[in-house]
């Protein structure tokens, strides 16, 4: 066990993955003699040779592109994008391409391939680099996605992601990049791909969550806990395919849910997670299912960050909501 | 322009090839129009779904195939079957997958052939990459891409291009500059007096070559795959050539052009001028030609055959076509959908 | 008035926009000489000239963005698509800069644009030209997104979208672009953006639709009809911003919903209508809402169309469940 | 490579530009470094967000920009203050927007200055579009777009080029080939020999220009403007320059780039040798330098002091900024964020 951060925890999971299988190859923008802009691959092209940590032109539908021929060619690209925001110039590789090689070819032709993206706000960056549009990859079909809130499930699900015979995108929470250490295994372990994790168990409400704002829901059912609410608090982890089961489970038992997620509200993915679990649990429900979510307004910057992302109070107060209604 | 054959049929510099091997390519150039009609036919029939001739392109296609080793990557178009053909993706294959069934875009294992690209321009990455994988494996696998004049345009062509300089790549670009994408006319989708010499914005080879000239495509494109064996990186082959018939079965090209510019470019055949020269070098009588065209229309009728006795796709295959194991939830939507299967 | 089909009302909406103002023009692939490949645009080129009516390269993300420059330039661009699986590759042109503009200068650059996009199955289409992706634009703030299903409601929201200060991405139902004819008034009319369409009133259950799926409900109402079963289908005809008060006094009423599209299930925008749904009339509900939709696959090839769109058999099936429950 | 200007202060061909123009705009390139430095300095102190210095490329940003008319539009990046300062960008609005405030995206009502683009490579879209709308208005304005040598790898480098050039439009693309994307030097982002040559790919002049030569640059881009108001179409200008500094403040080069190269470069210092220059034509002297220095300083410090005087966004500035007239669902959700705006 070695302590980690989530940043240092992507980077060993990439390391292993590089030295236990040559076909393995990382390539972006930055990635290789600077380390990534985050250094979440820090020295991994000292170590692996510039053929297997590759510096690319800056040019997303390139890298993904050409990450689709790799695959097919036997390799297992791992791709970084800088930040989300500039995943959208290579979004018709892999909606349609690196999503549907395996359906097109019936089985042939297939791409192992992991997209990982720094997604979500909170830094204060510039425009563009605090996206979480992560709905334009869960209604592709073809495609994975995971999201790890912790160093040690970012690790376990990266070993997962590059492991799956099919493509993951694989989703990096910048805010939590450097905000936690925790003991992770130095060696190769899984966290396995759509389970959901209960982070603190509960009894009043249900507060489903994933990616850097858990860290909100955490600090928010403390402070419903010195009101003397119970909340269980769930980290989905995996949003495609999602583990329905988690949180059928759980809101069964406390009749009230909150979903978060830092996205813009109309159609983000915490409308598929309500829209699931009124079909499953309807009968169960006490009150609506609250969303505690981002705005339909453009992220914004620097200093009116706090209008925009869910905070505690928001998320207390949703789910003071579910409780009186 | 390169040109070895002229539409006269003599030629004007050396044969790359053998008077047999003339003889075997014209004979596959008859095939890939005898299929070419033949999916017309079958469209106008509502056996196929739209259809994208290629007649006219016959030379570029076949010419520029069968300087492949089999183990060569092809990443092609909707446009580009008589290529795949070449380098081994079954006739049966491509008329299953053009009566709108997905098991056509499987060609057989030892066939590396990617299944044909519908959208403009993002296959070229696809190839830049196979060529990237064999590079960074040891082996001197190229990749040969198709494309057209359109595709061009497309930002993922100057992304291709630029990748496979960058990391010099054993990928040739075979552009089929055939004149029109749909409706637009070449000289309106590019300034650039020729697409040959785009490649020089990317430090890279760019050739022009008479694409319906099969003898000049044949060793363009071998020169091209030498280099790229050889480590020197990649090329673009422009083959200036033309459609011959509508973009798709769809299309009226009455609404884009003039008769009299399809009748002009009648005269350049690729096919015909083959013949002519097979003819004066006294390899050619009629009689040869309507046996191969018997036994190749016999091949194509008994493709259609077999395309057309596949049994139904199943759920299975739609549901399991997406992962390599489904997951619950599309095992679910499976299970959803059955009951309403005899409803339709 | 003149009886037109669905193409024809689109034709002469964009032919009254180039005709009353200056600043239209039209571009896309195809769309001059050739009037687009439904011929949609046939004869424009020659009455309006090759400067209003612009054939352009085959470059999606070239056209996207040019048509924002137009556009700030003091231009009205109407932006064709040539379906709307080839917008991917403008992905990043709308969703960074169409939707954007506007916030990011506030309010001193502004993109009035209208992006058409033939969207969705069941004409037999090769791959790709299939697609029903709207999430995309809906999960993107800064757009509003319509969908007309008649030809009367086509010419109508084209002019208003046409009008309209802000961006507008339209979606054209391929299917639905002959399939019927009705009367249309020759001038220039609205229909507003942002109003649902009661289809038809009924009292057991609500069916919430939009686009090509319009005809799939109207027929399963009527063959709920002749069981007995009264319903009321709402054509939504704006996702965004969505008329949430029709649809919530309809289900109020109804106290059972079964929303139909055919996008892919996961993230689809039907989510959201049901999670505003539950959200807004929760204690109504009999049932838990329905969703009948595209599954979690590609949009398969012309054999194969019918396991994957919502046939009328699955929206009985489902408006039945609902009255079970 | 286009020089006017030697590094050491020599004229080598004849000046585009009086010595009265030369002492103006080696004052503004001397503004332009104060408010770079000054940027540099409040990043470090918390007061300004992330910072790209442009130090090393002033004379390509003012000499470009000082050859545009009032009413060209300019289309330019995150590294381009100094170009947005000289059409007009205030320096205020520039801090503002760097602090974090969206409002420092709006320029006055007068400019025609898009906010700087954080994406690489879509702009140069817009800048197209803004001169073709000229055109098609009947105006010769013309556009002028500022990007760098790795956006030219992007796809929309590449369509812009295409569209500029098949369109014929009035736009300068000004690509300052500063030697590094972030980490990656330019001859690993592309193989061709000059990003000017890539011009030749859209039948385009394509010059290649001393970037830190304040001269060249206002004489490349002033036969350009001439070009595209003519109606002759784009023109595209690499200027060869180097970023002396840190790609941001966030950055360090330490580990991409060695120190000798960055010495190297400080000795062609596109300041340095127009004040050699104006000393040798005996209009430069240290109490000048001085006074103007003070001057601008105190300019810069005044804009700092007027951005940081701005008033807190309210809410109705978020909410309102997204449409002209802001949707039902965005008055709903302002009003489900106000009880929660004092509890931050
Ligand atoms: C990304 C994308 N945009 C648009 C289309 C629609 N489309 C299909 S073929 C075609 C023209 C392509 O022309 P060209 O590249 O010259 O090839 P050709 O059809 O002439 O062989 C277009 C625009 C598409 N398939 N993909
Ligand atoms: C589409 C996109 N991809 C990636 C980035 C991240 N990024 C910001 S600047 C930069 C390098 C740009 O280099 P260059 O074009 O040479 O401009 P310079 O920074 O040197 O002025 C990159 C990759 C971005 N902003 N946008
Ligand atoms: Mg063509
Ligand atoms: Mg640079």
């Amino acid at each position: 066990m070695v302590v980690m951060n989530l940043a240092e925890a992507i980077g060993s999971g990439l390391d292993d993955a590089l030295s236990n299988d040559d076909r393995v190859v990382l390539l972006g923008e930055d990635v290789g003699r600077n380390g990534g802009v985050f250094r979440v691959s820090s020295g991994l092209q000292e170590r692996h040779g510039e053929n297997r940590v590759i510096d690319t032109p800056v040019a997303e539908s390139g890298i993904v592109g050409t990450a689709v021929g790799l695959a097919i060619g036997g390799m297992r690209p791992i791709v970084e994008i800088q930040f989300m925001g500039f995943s959208y110039p290579a979004f018709d590789q892999i909606a349609s391409h690196v999503a549907r090689m395996r359906n097109r070819s019936r089985h042939r032709f297939t791409v192992p391939m992991v997209i990982r993206l720094p997604y979500g706000g909170g830094i204060g960056a510039a425009e563009h680099h605090s996206e979480s549009n992560e709905a334009i990859y869960v209604n592709t079909p073809g495609l994975k996605v995971v999201v790890p809130s912790t160093p040690y499930d970012a690790k376990g699900l990266l070993t997962s992601a590059v492991a799956d015979p099919d493509p993951v995108i694989f989703l990096e929470p910048i805010r939590l990049y450097r905000a936690v250490k925790e003991e992770v295994p130095g060696e190769p372990f899984d966290v396995p791909i759509g389970q959901a994790r209960i982070i603190q168990a509960g009894e009043d409400v249900t507060i489903i969550t994933y990616g850097a704002m858990t860290k909100e829901c955490r600090a928010a059912a403390q402070q419903l806990d010195t009101e003397g609410v119970s909340a269980e608090v769930i980290d989905v982890r995996t949003l495609v395919p999602l583990d329905v089961e988690t949180l059928v489970t759980s809101v069964t038992k406390t009749g009230r849910a909150v979903v978060v997620n830092e996205a813009a509200r109309t159609g983000g993915y915490a409308a598929e997670i309500v829209a699931q679990l009124q079909h499953e649990v309807l009968f169960s429900l006490e009150a609506p299912v609250e969303r505690v979510t981002g705005w339909d307004t453009v992220f914004p910057l620097k200093k009116t960050e706090s209008y925009y992302l869910p905070s505690v109070a928001r998320i207390v107060a949703a789910a003071r909501t579910t409780l009186e209604a | 322009m390169e040109q070895i054959l002229t539409p006269e049929g003599t030629l004007i510099a050396d044969s790359p090839l053998g008077v047999d091997d003339v003889r075997r390519l014209y004979r596959s150039m008859v095939a890939a129009r005898l299929f070419d009609r033949k999916s017309v036919a079958l469209q106008m029939q509502g056996r196929l779904a739209t259809y994208a001739p290629f007649e006219g392109q016959e030379a570029a296609q076949v010419g520029s195939a069968a300087a492949m080793r089999s183990d060569d990557w092809m990443v092609a178009t909707y446009r580009d079957a008589a290529a795949m053909w070449m380098q081994g993706y079954p006739w049966e294959s491509l008329f299953l997958w053009r009566s709108g069934d997905e098991r056509g875009g499987r060609p057989p294992d030892d066939v590396p052939v990617l299944p044909p690209s519908i959208t403009v321009g993002a296959h070229m990455l696809h190839a830049v990459g196979l060529s990237w994988a064999a590079k960074l494996q040891g082996r001197d696998t190229a990749s040969v891409t198709y494309f057209g004049d359109g595709a061009t345009s497309e930002g993922d062509f100057h992304e291709a291009m630029n990748f496979a300089s960058v990391y010099s790549t054993g990928t040739v670009f075979v552009c089929q500059n055939n004149g029109y994408a749909i409706s637009m006319p070449t000289d309106r989708q590019t300034s650039s007096d020729t697409i040959a010499q785009k490649a020089d914005a990317y430090g890279m080879p760019g050739v022009l070559v008479d694409g319906n000239d099969l003898l000049a495509m044949y060793d363009a494109t071998s020169v091209a795959l030498a280099r790229a064996r050889a480590g020197d990186g990649p090329t673009l082959i422009e083959a200036l050539t033309y459609r011959i018939g509508p973009h798709t079965t769809n299309d009226d090209p009455g609404r884009y052009r003039q008769r009299r510019e399809e009748d002009e470019w009648r005269l350049k055949d690729p096919i015909e001028r083959v013949r002519r020269y097979l003819e004066a070098m006294g390899v050619w009588d009629p009689a040869w030609q309507a046996e191969i065209e018997n036994v190749e229309s016999e091949v194509i009728e008994s493709a259609v055959g077999q395309a057309e006795a596949v049994e139904s796709q199943d759920l299975e295959m739609m549901f399991g076509g997406m992962f390599e194991t489904p997951t619950q939830n599309l095992i679910a939507q499976r299970e959803l959908m059955r009951p309403h299967l005899e409803g339709e």
